[in-house]
């Protein structure tokens, strides 16, 4: 009995080793709790006007200092977080964004396609951004491949594998 | 009928269940040993990737197919010759027809595990069935092999019944286990009908399905345009050959375990003469279609085909062919044509260069063609390494393994069948034999010649 | 172990020769859909159904009727325990 | 719907060997190394076939590029299992490298020998991966690759297309090999559109195709070299 | 240790590759320095595509990278460039490979162990520098800059040129180009006076007779000559050029050409002179160009009254095509056909390279098969020789720098029979003469390995008193290094391509960074500069500040001469011709600011006229005329005097001379030859992956060096394909594989070069033998060019394990 039980620490102790440790390496808060909300609907911007290549590039780009410092420089706001990009810009350090969405390197993706061509709205993959306080932490909606396979059915593109496979 | 009176005239069949050597376990230690080595190295395969075998482009096949080949060649052993003794009604099937059916089916499940051993993303094998295509001969494959397992499982499990119940009415432990197989056998007539005619129906059924695996399988070959595969011969070529291969591998089975359960009694002298007749026309049989493989792709004189076939003749695969030649062909035929040498010693060294020369048939099979592209490549080199050697390893010993703990729970002759030939066969005989001659023969006579 | 354990696992176990039998068959029957979209040769496909899915369907069936053959047919209900 | 293809002109080929290089830089293809290359694990999705004919001093060499012939009866699609390589409605004979589960049989079904098997998983020098294409994936471990006719290149084309509203034109989509090569020798483009110059080519008496007798039909011609 | 989420997801990874790298896609297959891989990630993937010059091999085939956010990802030709029109070789795709190499020299280094020890320590460039200029410092304050001796090759850009200026600003004329002789320069300086590589209009002639240039592989500019050769073959059969190819085997070039000669090797000259034989017996040459512009054709008699002997006697006397078929191994029936067919057609082109060069009779044979393109009269006429303009830059009064080095007028380096060599690089090792040696420098350069003083070199060099090397790689002369001065990679660097040899019109191809420096590497030419500042030098030098800027004046100087045009899509000469009547331009641009952004843009500027034919421009010899008789020879003083062959007026003439083999012993009974491969010329390919596979493409001996034997040969020996074999010279062994290749004299043992470089890099191990262990270190001694042909080998069959 008494076997069993340190067995059981162990265990416990083990699992508790790996949670932490996960849970520190895959820790997705941002550095700066941008809020999507304050931008789209209070400071009236468009998604394209931060994300600047989402209808002509392959990547949508996630806006860092150069994009911010047209806005925010300075670094006696009251808003902390405002300081923080102030910081950033000032140091000329890039935000070390940690990207949510990610497409497998074996997919094209283009944000041109789908936004530009497509006439797809970004609500549609990546929910209702205007009403967001606070930034990505995790993707809105599981990207599966059925999903991608049943909208291009729907829209009656191409569903060669060769369409998005490379 | 008490279960124990049943058997108590059969209990040297019980003896390996119920009594358990040191041997025994000194032999599941190195069995053990030798899969877990394997399972080692396969797991190395996996982390690191299929570099860690010997194949390349353009062999790009090697030991993993071979031994698919080669080990569902075996399984042909079993069903295939119990369910034709049984439907030919030869009586002295009776002690072999177990041993067949158990090789069967282990080697059927080491032969259809060998393809995901072959993977290069086993961890992909799901998307056989989300998105497989049964227009590739892999498929049929799958399909082939697995309802082929199936069926046997079934055919071996079927005719186990009344003997699991002679287990379970002894009180042999586990207990549970003998329960839970038996079904609620007891024995009576209807019950012995109902298994009887099912039987039938699986005997039936279960032939052509064995022969469609191995001809399925060689379609695997056959389907390509590749010289040295691309031929017709090739489904019955396969078949003949898995049907050798498996009374070769059956043999060396009955002889093996009679020497060690001491089943002298029940395996005499004569079976594995009639089973070595056999293995002699198979052999002839194997010779023939060999011959006639070669000899259509010589004349057809194609430069492609000719540069696999010199490959095998006198090219680097010449040593591997001629001693499968040897192995399969002059070696049985010399020793099984000749009474003097048709002993058990004389079979047992014939069997093994059997299977020795069937698997290098496999190898001869696979290799040359891959080594010998089309185009202006070189000659591909395959020389495979110690991970597939282990796993081939590895796959043998599975099946002694398995051959092995099966003996431990279940007898490995058929108890019933055996008691049942004591009690009706003579008179079955001698009824069939009636029937067969042209003139009429007292039943007195026939009784008296039989003994 | 008691009787009634052994009478469930046996019929799971049928039960799982069912489940294993029937899944086999959807398999190959959405594999021949999945052929005959893709335009794949189909011929081989329907070859391969025809003969494998009544095969295992059979396979199970002879089980069965064995089973149940042997259950109905029983001269004394072993259920009792041990020996007649 | 167009149906790409390729002519080589022997003729005009000098072997340099650039079309297989530019191939693998292009397409992220693994280099092995020295041992792994001795067992004859080399990848290369355009290899060079090289034939010497006649004894000295009556000597001829003769240089073939070969990539993935994209044959229009492919022997090798009809054996995957799982529908990773089939060939796509434009002609183009698909390896869909996630797909793939490493079983070979289309390695050993292609009369050509142009596929190439990750063993290992490919592996760059620390910092060089950075400098791999983007527009292809890098392969896992066990999983067949082969020439794609640089797909990636016509998933852009097609999309800048779209974008400047017009259909493809010739010359929008070309494979690295064709783009690259230093004499020319590689043509490329649409088989079906008997304007372009892979037709024109193609019909040409010089023509002939690898293996033709097997009936495969690939979709690229070489032209037959003339003194 | 810090594990990031990266490492650990590799490690997740190692089970699961298959699924990791499937749903994290890129984030488990990159692994690269972080500011790259962010960028890679969460970058905005947009294309850039910038022009440069690739410099890997003497080719200057101008090109164009593609960057992705920044990163250089692929190197593709210029389409505009007229060199390689649009195409590279394997040699340009590696670049991406070097400039990301992991192997890379980062910082300078300073030697901790003993030479050769390969033990390194780090120091800051301001160090480095320093020990550099007090070295120079005290040499020039002894007026010993002489001691200062540097090692370079020419790639044809104007580093070279500033590199000379420096060497004659600190007073040292030992500046070794080892390759400035190799592109038929000598017989044209022979002939004409003339320093400057031929360009042969191969595009025009209808006939074309290759002495053993295998132009397609190792030429001056590969990729030039392999479309040049294709154009040819895509013509139809009776419309194309009959190229006819001589060679003891059959390269690349023999393979591409109408007709395959095979020689016995070191023998063409004989075989050109049984062309001239025959030509000027039949009197089918170019009677009024003889006439008119030559010298030295017929027997002459000098101011003395002593006759002396001319080309005609001396071709006339030996050469009758049946002893020419005794020495060359070339039937005399063939002679007569191939002198009958050049002299019938309207334009032929006599060209040599390779063997004919490298071997101990290299000058007479180059000079031989000059001299038929005058029998033939085809100088400066299309379809034959030319001689294109001088770059407006040199042509003027010394540029900037050389201007202020002290006032040379005519510079030390412009006399190709007094230029130096590695041989004597060699002797003033051993021997101090003809020069000391106090601080030696190799740039670009890497003897130990690409030369056939090999051997001794290495021993020389381990007591040689103070060593730089400016490499960027560890390789096998590095290691003998003092001081190791990294310059960046050909990615990452300023500099000017400018007229590749053999090309008949100018052009101007710039070379810039795609990206900052990865690590901390200086170019050469701002090391110089910082170097002669240290050294107090900077009264008299730099007015540059950068080698930028130095080659920024360059291209002022060609933009204020308003000649030529930047580079553009309808390059034709005719297209631009018909613009400059019209007093257009291609582009317009008129400030140099704007010419130097669309010459950065476009990559290149070229001048497509050729002048005007004007003998006086060509010909710059004592008589003014062509001389088959070189004057210059004769009076080029003793010390070159005496290493000629041949006896009385002979000497002065082109003539055969026996090639001296390397002990003619029945031990060693087979000639031994060395060829290139043009995805690793000169072994500059030896550190990159890419390369090394790309070598053993049509052997199929990929990472490996091969031998090749003639089948019949090899039958002889018992030897079958792939069999190791041994190769004896009298100098050692090399082991590899063996190839039957037919292609190819049956008494040669064939095998090529660029592989077995001992410090090459450290994961791929050492692959490969270096054929040049095996060299005898025999050299023509006029040129000081290593003769590559000497070497008499014996084959043995060998145990497969010794393979390199």
């Amino acid at each position: 009995m008494k076997r069993n039980s340190t067995l059981i620490l162990l265990f416990a102790g083990f699992v508790l080793v790996i949670g932490i440790v996960l849970a520190a390496i895959l820790n997705d808060e941002q550095p700066i709790r941008y809020n999507h909300e304050k931008h789209i609907q209070d400071a009236d911007l468009e998604c394209v006007d931060c994300h600047r290549n989402v209808e002509t590039g392959e990547r949508a780009s996630i806006p860092n200092i150069e994009t911010c410092s047209e806005c925010h420089d300075d670094t006696e706001d009251e808003n902390e977080e405002i300081r923080k990009v102030a910081t950033y810009v000032d140091e000329g350090k890039r935000i070390p964004w940690k990207q949510v969405n990610v497409v497998p390197d074996y997919a094209f993706f283009s944000h041109r396609r789908h936004v530009f061509l497509g006439k797809i709205k970004c609500e549609t993959c990546h929910g209702n951004v205007a009403s967001m306080v606070t930034p990505f932490s995790e993707p809105y909606r599981e990207i599966t491949m059925d999903w991608c396979l049943d909208c291009h059915q729907d829209r009656q593109v191409s569903s060669d594998c060769y369409a998005c496979h490379r | 009928m008490n279960g124990n009176e049943i058997a108590a005239k059969d209990d040297a069949l019980f003896r390996s269940i119920e009594y358990t050597g040191k041997n025994f376990y000194y032999a599941v230690g190195i069995f053990v040993t030798v899969i877990a080595f394997a399972a080692f190295l396969y797991l190395g395969q996996i982390i690191s990737g299929l570099g860690v075998t010997g194949m390349a482009q353009p062999v790009s096949w090697g030991f993993y197919i071979v031994n698919f080949v080669f080990f569902i060649g075996i399984s042909h052993a079993g069903t295939l010759i119990s369910a034709i003794l049984r439907l030919s009604k030869a009586e002295w099937r009776r002690p072999i027809t177990r041993m067949a059916e158990v090789i069967t089916a282990i080697v059927l499940a080491i032969g259809g595990l060998h393809p995901i051993l072959d993977l290069g993303q086993p961890g992909r094998i799901w998307h056989l069935a989300t998105s497989g295509r049964l227009q590739s001969p892999l498929l049929w494959d799958v399909t082939s092999i697995t309802a082929y397992f199936a069926a046997s499982t079934v055919y071996l499990f079927l005719p186990l019944i009344p003997d699991i119940a002679i287990l379970r009415d002894r009180g042999t432990k586990p207990r549970w286990l003998y329960q839970f197989l038996s079904w609620g056998w007891q024995g009576t007539p209807k019950q012995h009908k109902v298994l009887n005619r099912t039987i039938n129906i699986l005997m039936i059924g279960v032939i052509p399905i064995a022969v469609s695996v191995h001809t399925v399988i060689s379609y695997i070959f056959a389907m390509t345009v590749q010289p040295g595969w691309h031929s017709t011969i090739f489904g019955p070529y396969f078949v003949v050959g898995a049907i050798f291969s498996g009374i070769a591998a059956l043999l060396i089975v009955m002889i093996v375990f009679r020497k060690v359960y001491h089943l002298e009694n029940y395996l005499k002298e004569i079976h594995f003469s009639y089973l070595s007749i056999l293995l002699l026309i198979m052999s002839l049989l194997w010779f023939y279609f060999t011959f006639c493989e070669y000899l259509t792709t010589h004349y057809g004189n194609e430069p492609d085909e000719m540069r696999v076939f010199f490959y095998k003749f006198s090219g680097d695969f010449a040593p591997y062919f001629w001693a499968m030649i040897l192995c399969n062909f002059i070696i049985p035929v010399a020793i099984l044509s000749n009474k003097k040498t048709r002993k058990i010693k004389g079979i047992l060294f014939a069997s093994f260069t059997v299977l020795i020369g069937m698997w290098l048939e496999r190898l001869i099979i696979v290799v040359p063609s891959l080594a010998n592209p089309r185009l202006g490549y070189p000659t591909g080199i395959y020389i495979p390494s110690i991970t597939e050697w282990a796993l081939f390893a590895g796959g043998i010993a599975v099946f002694m393994l398995g051959f092995l703990l099966f003996a431990k729970f279940f007898p490995l002759i058929s108890v019933w069948e055996i008691q049942e030939g004591r009690a009706s066969s003579i008179k079955e005989v001698a009824h069939r034999l009636r029937s067969y001659l042209p003139d009429e023969l007292e039943e007195d006579e026939i009784k008296k010649a039989l003994h | 172990m008691s009787p009634k354990t052994i009478k469930f696992l046996q019929y799971a176990s049928i039960a799982w020769i069912w489940i294993f039998v029937l899944s086999v068959d959807v398999w190959i029957i959405s594999l021949l859909i999945v052929a005959r979209r893709l335009h794949d040769a189909i011929n081989a496909s329907v070859g391969i159904g025809i003969i494998a899915i009544p095969l295992f369907l059979l396979i199970a069936t002879a089980l069965t009727y064995v089973f149940f053959g042997l259950q109905k047919h029983r001269e004394v209900d072993e259920t009792r325990g041990g020996n007649p | 719907m167009p149906r790409w293809g390729m002519v080589i002109d022997l003729n005009t080929c000098t072997g340099c060997g650039e079309c297989a290089a530019a191939c693998k830089i292009e397409n992220n293809v693994a280099i092995v190394g020295p041992e792994e290359s001795d067992m004859g694990r080399t990848m290369l999705w355009m290899d060079m076939l090289t034939e010497y004919e006649g004894e000295y001093p009556n000597v001829k060499v003769r240089y073939i590029p070969r990539p993935c012939l994209h044959c229009d009866e492919p022997p090798c699609t009809r054996v995957c299992p799982v529908r990773a390589t089939y060939l796509n409605d434009e002609g183009i004979v698909a390896q869909i490298f996630p797909q793939c589960i490493g079983c070979r049989y289309c390695m050993a079904a292609c009369p050509y020998t142009v596929k190439s098997f990750n063993w290992y998983r490919p592996e760059w020098p620390d910092t060089m991966e950075s400098a791999l294409n983007p527009d292809v994936s890098a392969r896992p471990a066990g999983i067949v690759e082969k020439c794609t006719f640089c797909i990636h290149r016509l998933q852009i084309a097609k999309e800048e297309a779209a974008v400047e509203n017009r259909d493809l034109r010739e010359g929008d989509y070309i494979p690295a090999c064709a783009e690259s090569c230093p004499t020319k020798a590689i043509s490329f483009g649409d088989l079906d559109d008997p304007d372009t110059e892979v037709s024109r080519l193609r019909r040409t008496a010089r023509a002939f195709r690898l293996l033709e007798e097997l009936g495969t039909e690939p979709k690229v011609y070489y032209l037959y070299e003339v003194e | 240790m810090e594990l990031t989420r990266r490492d650990f997801l590799k490690l997740l990874g190692v089970t699961s590759a298959a699924t990791a790298a499937g749903a994290l896609g890129a984030s488990t297959i990159y692994s690269v320095p972080d500011h790259i891989f962010n960028r890679l990630v969460t970058g905005p993937r947009i294309e850039t595509w910038k022009a440069s010059v690739c410099t890997m091999c003497p080719g200057g085939c101008g090109v164009k990278v593609r960057l992705i956010d920044s990163i250089p990802v692929r190197v593709v030709g210029n389409p505009l460039y007229p060199v390689n029109k649009g195409a590279v070789c394997p040699m340009a795709e590696a670049g991406v490979e070097e400039l990301f190499h992991p192997e890379r020299i980062k910082t300078p280094l300073k030697r901790a162990g003993n030479r050769g020890e390969n033990k390194w320590e780090k120091i800051s460039w301001e160090e480095a520098l320093k020990v550099l200029a007090s070295r120079l410092e005290t040499l020039t304050a002894k007026k010993a800059g002489g001691q200062f001796v540097l090692v370079t090759r020419d790639d044809h850009t104007t580093e070279l040129d500033f590199v000379k200026s420096f060497m004659e600003l600190i007073g040292s004329r030992n500046l070794i180009v080892e390759n400035q002789l190799e592109f038929g320069v000598l017989p044209v300086f022979l002939s004409q006076g003339l320093w400057d590589a031929p360009a042969f209009d191969l595009a025009n002639a209808d006939y074309i007779l290759n002495f053993g240039a295998n132009v397609l592989d190792d030429g001056p500019s590969p990729i030039h000559y392999n479309q040049l050769y294709a154009h040819h073959r895509s013509r139809s059969p009776g419309h194309r050029p009959r190229i006819v190819h001589v060679d003891s085997f059959m390269s690349r070039t023999a393979a591409k050409s109408s007709e395959w000669v095979p020689i016995n090797p070191g023998t063409m000259a004989a075989f050109a002179l049984g062309l001239a034989h025959v030509i000027i017996r039949d009197g089918t040459y170019n009677k009024q160009f003889i006439e008119k512009h030559a010298f030295g054709f017929s027997r002459w008699k000098d101011e003395d009254g002593t006759w002396h002997d001319g080309f005609k006697s001396v071709a006339l006397g030996k050469y009758y095509p049946e002893k020419v078929e005794e020495m060359t191994g070339v039937s005399a029936q063939k002679v007569v056909q191939l002198a009958r067919d050049f002299a019938a057609s309207k334009t032929a082109i006599a060209m040599s390279g390779g063997q004919a060069a490298k071997s101990t009779n290299g000058v007479y044979t180059q000079w031989a098969v000059y001299c038929l393109n005058a029998l033939k009269g085809n100088l400066e006429q299309p379809g034959g020789v030319l001689f294109p303009k001088m770059m407006v830059a040199q042509e003027r009064e010394g540029n900037d720098l050389a201007g202020l080095a002290g006032g040379a007028k005519e510079s030390w380096f412009d006399n190709p029979l007094h230029a130096r060599a590695l041989s004597d690089l060699v002797s003033a090792l051993k021997s101090k003469s003809p020069f000391e040696v106090d601080t030696l420098v190799f740039h670009r350069s890497n003897p130990v390995f690409d030369s056939p003083y090999k051997k001794e070199l290495s021993t020389l060099l381990s007591r040689a008193p103070f060593i730089v090397s400016t490499s960027s790689f560890f390789n096998d002369t590095t290691v003998y290094a003092d001081l190791i001065l990294p310059e960046p990679v050909w990615m990452e660097k300023w500099d000017l391509s400018r007229r590749v040899p053999g090309l008949e019109f100018l052009h101007l191809g710039v070379q810039q960074p795609m990206m900052e420096p990865l690590y901390d590497t200086r170019q050469f030419g701002d090391v110089l500069i910082q170097v002669a500042e240290s050294a107090g030098l900077e009264a008299t030098v730099p007015r540059v500040n950068a080698y930028k800027d130095y080659i920024a004046g360059y291209a002022r100087d060609i933009y204020l001469s308003g000649e030529g045009a930047i580079i553009s899509k309808s390059a034709e000469v005719s297209w631009i011709e018909f613009l400059k009547k019209r007093g257009w331009q291609p582009y317009e641009y008129s400030t140099f600011e704007e010419f130097w952004k669309l010459l950065l843009d476009k990559g290149g500027w070229w001048d497509p006229f050729y002048p005007d034919p004007d003998p006086r421009r060509i010909f710059k010899t004592v008589s003014g005329k062509f001389e088959f008789f070189s004057q210059t020879l004769a009076t080029a003083g003793e010390a070159i005097e005496k290493n000629l062959t041949g006896a009385g007026d002979e000497r002065f003439l082109p003539h055969f001379d026996e090639p001296r083999f390397d002990l003619p012993d029945k031990r060693f009974p087979y000639n031994f030859m060395v060829y290139q491969i043009i995805s690793n010329q000169m072994g500059r390919g030896a550190h990159l992956r890419l390369l090394q596979e790309m070598g053993g493409l049509i052997s199929r001996e990929y990472w490996r060096s091969w031998i090749e034997v003639n089948p019949t040969t090899a039958a002889f020996l018992d030897i079958a394909e792939g069999d190791a074999v041994k190769v004896t010279s009298a100098h050692g062994y090399v082991i590899a594989k063996a190839k039957l290749i037919p292609a190819m004299k049956p008494d040669l043992i064939l095998m090529p070069f660029g592989m077995g470089q001992v410090f090459s890099n450290g994961k791929s191990g050492k692959p490969g033998a270096n054929p040049l262990e095996i060299f005898a270190a025999d050299m023509d001694h006029i040129s000081k060019i290593p003769s590559w042909i000497s070497t008499k080998v014996r084959l043995d069959k060998v145990d497969s394990n010794d393979v390199s």
